[in-house]
């Protein structure tokens, strides 16, 4: 019984961590089209940056975790804002091309990364809170389980409030569609693409800075050895839906904690099967439009 | 122009009695494991030195020594090591990671020349083909030397590894080993890429071991032992691991004071004279002493030894190494004759807090026949 | 006009609903060979839909679709098209990237058979080359054959529609709205284009809002209103109709359209 | 005429490149030393593989427009499925390079009807899944198969000598070019032929091909198959030139690389991506040779650092083609010769005389 | 409203357009083209498929690559983004609809509606001859009940011509300089073409319209002037009336026989 309710406590908190990277990539593929490979290295950048920042307060302070994973966000804002100024606005309407780009960016950063920060993964120091664990019907749950349901509760809650109670929001919705004509009618959406991939950029520098505190570590590659499930849950959820890629984010990582604990640690193989099965059932996600 | 038939090395008129030896070194300098890969070469400098008494000349032939970056990719690793065999290089070196190394060995045996392997602890290695040695330890001589923090006979044993060939391996060995000496031996394997494994610390503790090996490789190792810690397996049973190197001292957090380690080694461990002469040289150029700092600078006293006993012939070069015994820096060291497997010591240790950072602290040295692989067949 | 009586597109009951809003209900429809059916009715009344599911790029809710006495109810797109089925769209659908003449040309190419074979080879001058560029003179594309389809104007797309559909030498042809775009100079030339794919023996419906057009071409014109068939008969008697006069063509009918 | 000097051209550059094994020519900077060397061969028919791999991806993605994530897949199974074949039986290498491939196309056959449901960004998903499952597998050495991270080495006893260790280098090397010359002949065979054509007209509509009665789903299943067998053939002849097989041909990030070769040659083009492949693998393996070197290590940090990244390099490079060279090597060709040749306008409704210099346009 | 059909004394031109050429995929497509819209009644824009009526358009607006000079107001616009010289105050309702279709008629409106502020400059004054955004917006809603009807649908799921019901309505949502209307009536039922001719002609009467129809019963219904282009270039400029009282040279510039203009019948 307290297995269980560990292994359901557990999936959720790695369900939240999910969906905190896949919320930012989630955010910039389903509005701009761009299947941004770089996300992962924004969520690096994120990380090393808040971190770095957080321990001139102090390393395993709560005032050093917060000033972290702010500086974490803006880092990761600045990132992508640049990553789009420099990058995807000249390849304006070339979406393959702008996935390229992403994909080069990656390579080559991850690369950078590991030059100046070196290859190997470096500890990080929590509080003393989210080290320990909160005893639930007998199980031990790490208490970085609830922190990630929590934070992830919050980005969906902001993302979801800033797409829909801004003008920004059909503007962008409207742009991924016909780019010109949203001009003609007097608009300048290239503002708004900005925001887009600011704002995924942040989501994915706040991410970084929570996932060192699960992981325990953080490292050049830690943003893309996240980023495939990020993709799956972006695609079984449906594209462009960030609750679906909130309800996908659980139901992996919780279906992939049970098939590791109890079906022979086949727990990628399952989520891989899932993501056929649901693309072939419903190929536009859970909760994507039908095509 | 038409190529010559037979490969030639370049540039050798310079009227020297003996020609140069070419020696090649394929390694990690860039990659994920580029660490390892700097420790080795710091130690194999230090260790052509030692070895030549810093004339880096072997019997009047002058070493001529290149480096090759892998950066951990075998298949950049195989095209190194034909380019060098095609202009006739006969020693070749390196190597850090198991899967660069079976192809080197590989190749080794294709091409008939000799190859020391580098830190790679697969036990394949030992015994794959007559050309193929190693300069560092293997798998089964870890677990070896975990079994000597229990009384092996009858006792219940957990395997806790990632469920790669690295796990698998450790797995394979530990029923080898201490299942042989009578333990009983059961596995928790947690999924490779996984990142999130509080459930299976918490089947660890249910099993309720005697004693519980952990062989864990990777960036999540900080967060596997935290997860131990939390569900409280370090307070309950004896965990057994292997200390790794400098830059994961950190990893265990404050895990560390619960672990008992099996190690390799680890600077200041040995206390021998050759040791000292190590440490010595490579601080001197400027570098750290670290985990695999020994296996470079052995690799370098053996192929010394081959070409002082067979410069020019492999088979020689082969002979002269099988059952070479010789001062290395953590000790008496012996090329089994059989399978090339290399005896060495082993060592127990502990990490204390030094302030912030954690050192280790040797605990017992425990003697290289003791800790011994089984022989492996040709 | 019809005269046969042998009806080769027969429509019974057919409708279609999507999340419970009805789009199309009941429509009953009988077309002979070499009839030429004008389809009209207010914007939005169905007939693009009835097109669609005709054609099998929706599937019916309910309702048959007889091809030749054949039933294609369930029938895929392509079958429908094998058996002899063709159209153009509303807005131009195209290969947009390839060549005028190829667009044309894998519609020849098709009917002539071998499109799935790796053993077979195209090449300038053959049969499918000679015919496409045949269809492409019919409506004055010749001057563009080499233009890629995307880069036309939006009356030349139009034409190129056409063209396409004379290559699949189809015996049904459904034409959504061939004129809507061409320049008023050109329309008497596509109607004697589609009047001579009608006299050839071919069967035509036609949805257009050029009234003229509808009025010089139909043995029958049929009325689309709110998802149903109101009628279907000869022009003189479907003008007349005040449903018609006053939803479809409006107070000022004919001098506007 | 035209037609004819291209043929000669490519018949002279392929008996050149026959010939490569036969001189001693050296390209310093580009290859690590004479071309008769084995260091050199073994670098070039890892250059001819990769540029086979690349053309059987250019079908798939070029030809039929299907952005796969997991081409690496039918490689991999050409690379561990020879592997294995020869390391757990006796069948001598012909036999069961045939066996292999029959796998291969089974394997395409069933994961391609499979995926090929879907289109887009989701066929590149399902396909980067699978990839990844089989990536999965490999690794984690299920039966013992694959020999996990550790890879497989070839088990030489099914092999003929000619085909084994350094000295014969140069067999390799011809073996290499032998399979990039057939699988060019291949691509260029399938893209001629009819079934081609329609898998081009399926990239550019699929709802019109339906509509003149063409079965898309068919069509993209044949290339899909094609494809992947080629990859298969090109992933038997890299086990016999690296005498191994190493997970890392099994990932995503493999196919990614056949993306980012093909981009770089142009997408669309078979010689953009024969010489995107080439490119890039001489890059990627001499990079590293740049990137320690001395001049790189007497630089200060901002640029040091960098520098001495060979992927840093690369990555940059790629996105600097993408940018500012659009439709890759074989674009940039395509444009030099269009300016070379002066007054080739189609139809000649150039700038008339008269119109002023456009100033300040804007797109 | 009859009266909307004669030329008005010379007052300065709300768009001029001088010496212009546009450039599609590195082909110009349209010739320096010269033409002027004074400030009120329909200007028409005619010619062939494929002559560059379109194109004309959308340089105006600098949705293609082009060059020359336009002129609104007498401020030189042709350095300017397009969202700039729409915010000046251009309506344009694009050729082929451009409905946002995965949005629903109601926020495709509700995108169109310029804010106070991003506005032309008459919008910053606030109340104009046009009223205000309220009842621009009942105007809209009573001319196409349609789109009331349907506010909350998709706008991809829309017939052919309830989405050019869209986009007119987007452009008449504004207070405008001037509008850009490309075949507006294309596509839709005669008694829509009737109203949307209706709809122009007031409109027309504040605000100056560059109209492309090729539907000669709307244009000889709406048009005070006439802009024949021939393969991208202006080949005939005058009086509507002028042109289409002389069959002759409708047959020269627009190739319609005599008596065709009833087409076919
Ligand atoms: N998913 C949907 N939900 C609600 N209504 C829909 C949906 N899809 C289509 N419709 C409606 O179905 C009707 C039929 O559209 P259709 O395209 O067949 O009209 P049409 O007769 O061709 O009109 P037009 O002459 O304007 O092209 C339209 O009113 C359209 O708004
Ligand atoms: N996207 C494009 N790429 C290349 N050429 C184009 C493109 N769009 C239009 N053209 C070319 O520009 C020319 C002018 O086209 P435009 O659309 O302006 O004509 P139009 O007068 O509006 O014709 P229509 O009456 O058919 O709408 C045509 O020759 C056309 O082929
Ligand atoms: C604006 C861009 C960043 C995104 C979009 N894919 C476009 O090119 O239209
Ligand atoms: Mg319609
Ligand atoms: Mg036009």
């Amino acid at each position: 019984m307290s297995t269980l309710v560990l292994l359901l406590a557990t999936g959720l908190g790695l369900g939240g961590l999910y969906f905190l990277v896949a919320s930012g990539l989630s955010l910039i593929y389903g509005l701009m089209g761009v299947l941004n490979f770089a996300h992962g290295s924004f969520l690096t950048l994120g990380a090393f940056v808040g971190l770095a920042a957080g321990n001139l307060v102090g390393a395993g302070t709560w005032g050093g975790l917060l000033l972290g994973l702010l500086v974490g966000a803006l880092t990761g804002a600045a990132a992508a804002t640049a990553t789009e100024l420099g990058l995807i606005r000249p390849l304006y309407n070339r979406h393959i091309e702008q996935v390229l780009v992403t994909v080069g960016l990656s390579l080559a950063t991850v690369a950078l990364f590991e030059g100046i920060w070196g290859p190997n993964p470096r500890n990080v120091t929590r509080t003393d809170w989210l080290a320990s664990t909160t005893d639930v019907l007998g199980a031990h749950v790490p208490n970085t389980a609830f922190l990630n349901v929590l934070a992830a509760a919050a980005v969906l809650a902001g993302i979801v409030a800033f797409l829909r109670y801004t003008r920004y929001g059909l503007i962008i919705r409207a742009g991924v569609e016909n780019r010109a004509m949203v001009t003609a009618l007097g608009i300048d959406v290239r503002q708004a693409f900005t925001l887009v991939f600011a704002v995924g950029g942040a989501a994915a520098g706040l991410g970084g800075v929570l996932a060192t505190q699960s992981l325990n570590y953080v490292s050049p590659h830690m943003g893309a050895s996240l980023l495939i499930f990020a993709f799956i849950v972006t695609v079984i959820g449906g594209m462009g839906s960030l609750t679906g890629a909130a309800v996908a984010s659980v139901v992996v990582a919780v279906l992939q904690q049970l098939a590791n604990f109890y079906l022979n640690n086949t727990g990628d193989l399952i989520v891989v099967l899932l993501l056929a099965l649901v693309l072939l059932v419903r190929p536009s996600g859970l909760m994507g439009r039908p095509a | 122009a038409c190529a010559p038939t037979g490969a030639t090395t370049g540039g050798s008129g310079d009227g020297e009695s003996a020609a140069p030896i070419d020696v090649g070194i394929v390694y990690s300098e860039s990659g994920p494991l580029a660490a390892y890969g700097a420790a080795y070469k710091q130690g194999f400098e230090a260790g052509i030195d030692h070895a030549t008494g810093g004339t880096g000349t072997v019997a009047g032939h002058e070493l001529n020594v290149t480096y090759h970056d892998d950066a951990g990719d075998p298949e950049k690793a195989v095209s190194q090591a034909k380019d060098l065999i095609g202009k006739g290089y006969q020693i070749l070196g390196g190597t850090v990671v198991s899967g660069v190394t079976l192809p080197l060995a590989e190749q080794a045996e294709q091409n008939k020349v000799l190859y020391v392997s580098g830190p790679a602890a697969v036990d394949t290695l030992t015994g794959i083909n007559r050309y193929t040695f190693r300069s560092g330890r293997q798998s089964l001589q870890d677990v070896a030397a975990a079994g000597t923090f229990v009384d092996p006979q009858g006792a219940k044993v957990v395997v806790f590894a990632q469920d790669n060939a690295f796990g698998q391996g450790n797995l394979a060995a530990v029923e080898g080993v201490l299942g042989g000496q009578g333990a009983e031996v059961s596995s928790v394997l947690v999924p490779e890429d996984a990142t999130e494994f509080t459930p299976f610390a918490k089947k660890v503790l249910d099993a309720q071991a005697d004693m519980v090996f952990v062989a864990w490789a990777g960036a999540t190792t900080g967060a596997m032992w935290q997860g131990l810690d939390q569900q409280g397996v370090l307070d309950e049973t004896t965990v057994v691991t292997g200390l790794g190197d400098v830059a994961t001292y950190g990893a265990y957090g404050d895990a560390a004071e619960k672990v008992s380690f099996l190690n390799h080694y680890f600077p200041g461990a040995a206390g021998t004279d050759t040791e000292a002469a190590m440490l010595d040289a490579v601080e001197a150029a400027g570098g750290t002493p670290d985990l695999f700092t020994p296996d470079g600078f052995v690799a370098a006293q053996m192929i010394v030894h081959a070409i002082e006993e067979g410069a020019g012939d492999v088979e020689a070069m082969v002979d002269a190494l099988e059952g070479y015994t010789f001062e290395g820096p953590k000790g008496e060291t012996t090329v089994r004759a059989s399978d090339h497997a290399l005896i060495q010591p082993m060592y127990q240790a502990k990490l204390v807090k030094d302030g912030d950072v954690w050192t280790p602290e040797l605990v017992d040295v425990i003697d290289g026949a003791s800790v011994a692989p089984a022989e492996a067949a040709e | 006009m019809a005269t046969g009586g042998e009806p080769v597109l027969e429509v019974t009951g057919l409708g279609l609903t999507i999340g419970g809003a009805r789009i199309l209900a009941g429509v009953d429809l009988r077309v002979e060979r070499g009839e030429l059916i004008g389809v009209i009715g207010p914007n939005g009344a169905g007939k693009t839909t009835l097109f669609n599911l005709v054609s099998g790029i929706y599937r019916a809710t309910s309702g048959r679709v007889l091809l030749a006495g054949r039933d294609v109810t369930a029938a895929s797109v392509a079958v429908r098209a094998r058996a002899g089925l063709g159209r153009t769209f509303q807005t131009s659908s195209l290969f947009p990237r390839l060549s005028v003449a190829e667009n044309v040309r894998l519609a020849t190419q098709r009917r002539l058979g071998g499109s799935l074979s790796v053993l077979s080879f195209p090449r300038r001058g053959d049969a499918a080359s000679a015919e496409a560029a045949e269809h492409l003179a019919t409506v004055g594309l010749t001057h563009r054959a080499d233009a890629a389809a995307g880069d036309l104007s939006h009356g030349d797309k139009r034409k190129l529609e056409i063209a396409v559909l004379l290559a699949m030498d189809s015996s049904v042809v459904l034409l959504d709205e061939p004129m809507a775009g061409v320049a008023t100079g050109d329309v008497a030339g596509l109607v004697e284009v589609i009047r001579s794919i009608s006299a050839s023996g071919r069967t035509v419906l036609m949805v257009e809002h050029h009234m003229d057009v509808v009025l010089g071409l139909a043995d029958r014109v049929a009325v689309l209103h709110h998802g149903e068939l109101l009628t279907c008969d000869v022009p003189e008697r479907v003008m007349a109709d005040e449903t018609v006069q006053s939803a479809y063509l409006g107070t000022t009918a004919g001098s506007a359209a | 005429m035209n037609r004819v000097t291209t043929r000669l051209g490519g018949l002279a550059l392929l008996v050149l490149l026959g010939c490569l094994p036969l001189l001693a020519i050296p390209v310093p900077g580009v290859l690590p030393g004479y071309t008769y060397e084995p260091g050199t061969l073994q670098l070039l028919a890892l250059c001819w593989l990769t540029a086979a791999l690349a053309l059987s991806y250019h079908l798939l993605f070029g030809v039929a427009g299907l952005m796969s994530f997991g081409h690496a897949l039918y490689f991999a199974a050409g690379i561990y499925g020879l592997a294995i074949v020869l390391d757990r039986t006796d069948v001598p290498l012909l036999p069961a390079a045939a066996l292999v491939l029959v796998g291969g196309v089974a394997l395409a056959f069933v994961v391609g009807a499979i995926s090929l449901r879907v289109t887009g960004i989701s066929f590149a998903m399902v396909t980067l899944a699978f990839a990844q499952a089989g990536n999965v597998l490999v690794r984690r050495d299920q039966g013992d198969l694959t020999g996990g991270e550790e890879g497989l080495a070839l088990a030489t006893d099914g092999v003929p000598a000619a085909l084994v260790g350094v000295v014969n280098t140069r067999n390799l090397y011809w073996l290499a070019l032998v399979v990039l010359l057939l699988v060019y002949l291949v691509v260029l065979w399938i893209e001629r032929s009819r079934a081609g054509h329609v898998a081009a007209a399926v990239r550019e509509n699929e709802v019109r091909v339906r509509i003149i009665g063409g079965r898309p789903y068919l069509t993209k299943l044949v290339v899909f198959v094609l494809a992947a067998s080629l990859a298969t053939v090109v992933g038997m002849a890299y086990l016999l030139l690296q005498s191994g097989a190493s997970p890392a041909t099994s990932t995503a990030d493999f196919t990614l690389t056949l993306l980012v070769m093909v981009v770089l040659g142009g997408v669309g083009s078979r010689w953009g991506a024969v010489v995107g492949a080439v490119l890039y693998t001489l890059l990627d393996q001499r990079l590293a040779e740049l990137a320690h070197s001395e001049a790189v290590a007497g630089l200060p940090a901002v640029l040091r650092i960098p520098l001495s990244e060979p992927m840093f390099l690369l990555g940059t490079c790629f996105v600097l083609v993408v940018i500012f060279l659009p439709g890759g090597l074989a674009g940039a060709a395509e444009r030099l010769a269009a300016r070379r040749r002066p007054g080739s306008d189609p139809d000649g409704s150039g700038p008339a005389p008269g119109v002023p210099a456009p100033e300040g346009a804007v797109a | 409203m009859s009266g909307s059909r004669q030329a008005r004394p010379a007052e300065k031109p709300v768009l001029e357009v001088r010496g212009l050429s546009a450039r599609i995929a590195g082909q110009e497509v349209v010739h320096d083209v010269s033409f002027e819209v004074p400030a009120s009644g329909v200007t028409a824009v005619l010619g062939r498929n494929g002559v560059g009526k379109t194109s004309t358009l959308r340089a105006i607006l600098g949705l293609v690559e082009r060059s020359g000079e336009v002129l609104l107001d007498g401020v030189r616009v042709d350095g300017e983004r397009t969202d700039r010289i729409v915010r000046r105050g251009v309506g344009y309702v694009p050729e082929d609809r451009e409905v946002f279709a995965g949005l629903t008629v109601a926020e495709n409106l509700r995108l169109a509606e310029r804010r106070a502020g991003s506005g032309g400059r008459a919008e910053r004054s606030g109340t104009t001859a046009h009223g205000t955004t309220a009842e621009r917006r009942e105007l809209v809603d009573a001319l196409f009940p349609d789109l009331v009807k349907r506010a909350g649908q998709r706008a991809g799921t829309l017939s052919g011509g309830q989405q050019q019901m869209v986009s007119l309505a987007r452009a008449l949502l504004n207070e405008n300089r001037i509008l850009l209307v490309d075949e507006p009536t294309k596509g839709l039922a005669p008694r829509i073409v009737t109203e949307v001719a209706e709809t122009l002609a007031t409109a027309a009467q504040t605000v100056p319209v560059l109209l492309v129809e090729q539907n000669l019963q709307v244009v000889e219904r709406l048009a005070e002037r006439v802009v024949v282009i021939d393969a991208g270039r202006v080949v005939h400029t005058g009086p509507a009336r002028e042109l289409l009282d002389d069959p002759e040279l409708v047959q020269r510039l627009l190739g319609v026989s005599a008596g065709e203009t009833e087409v076919a019948r």
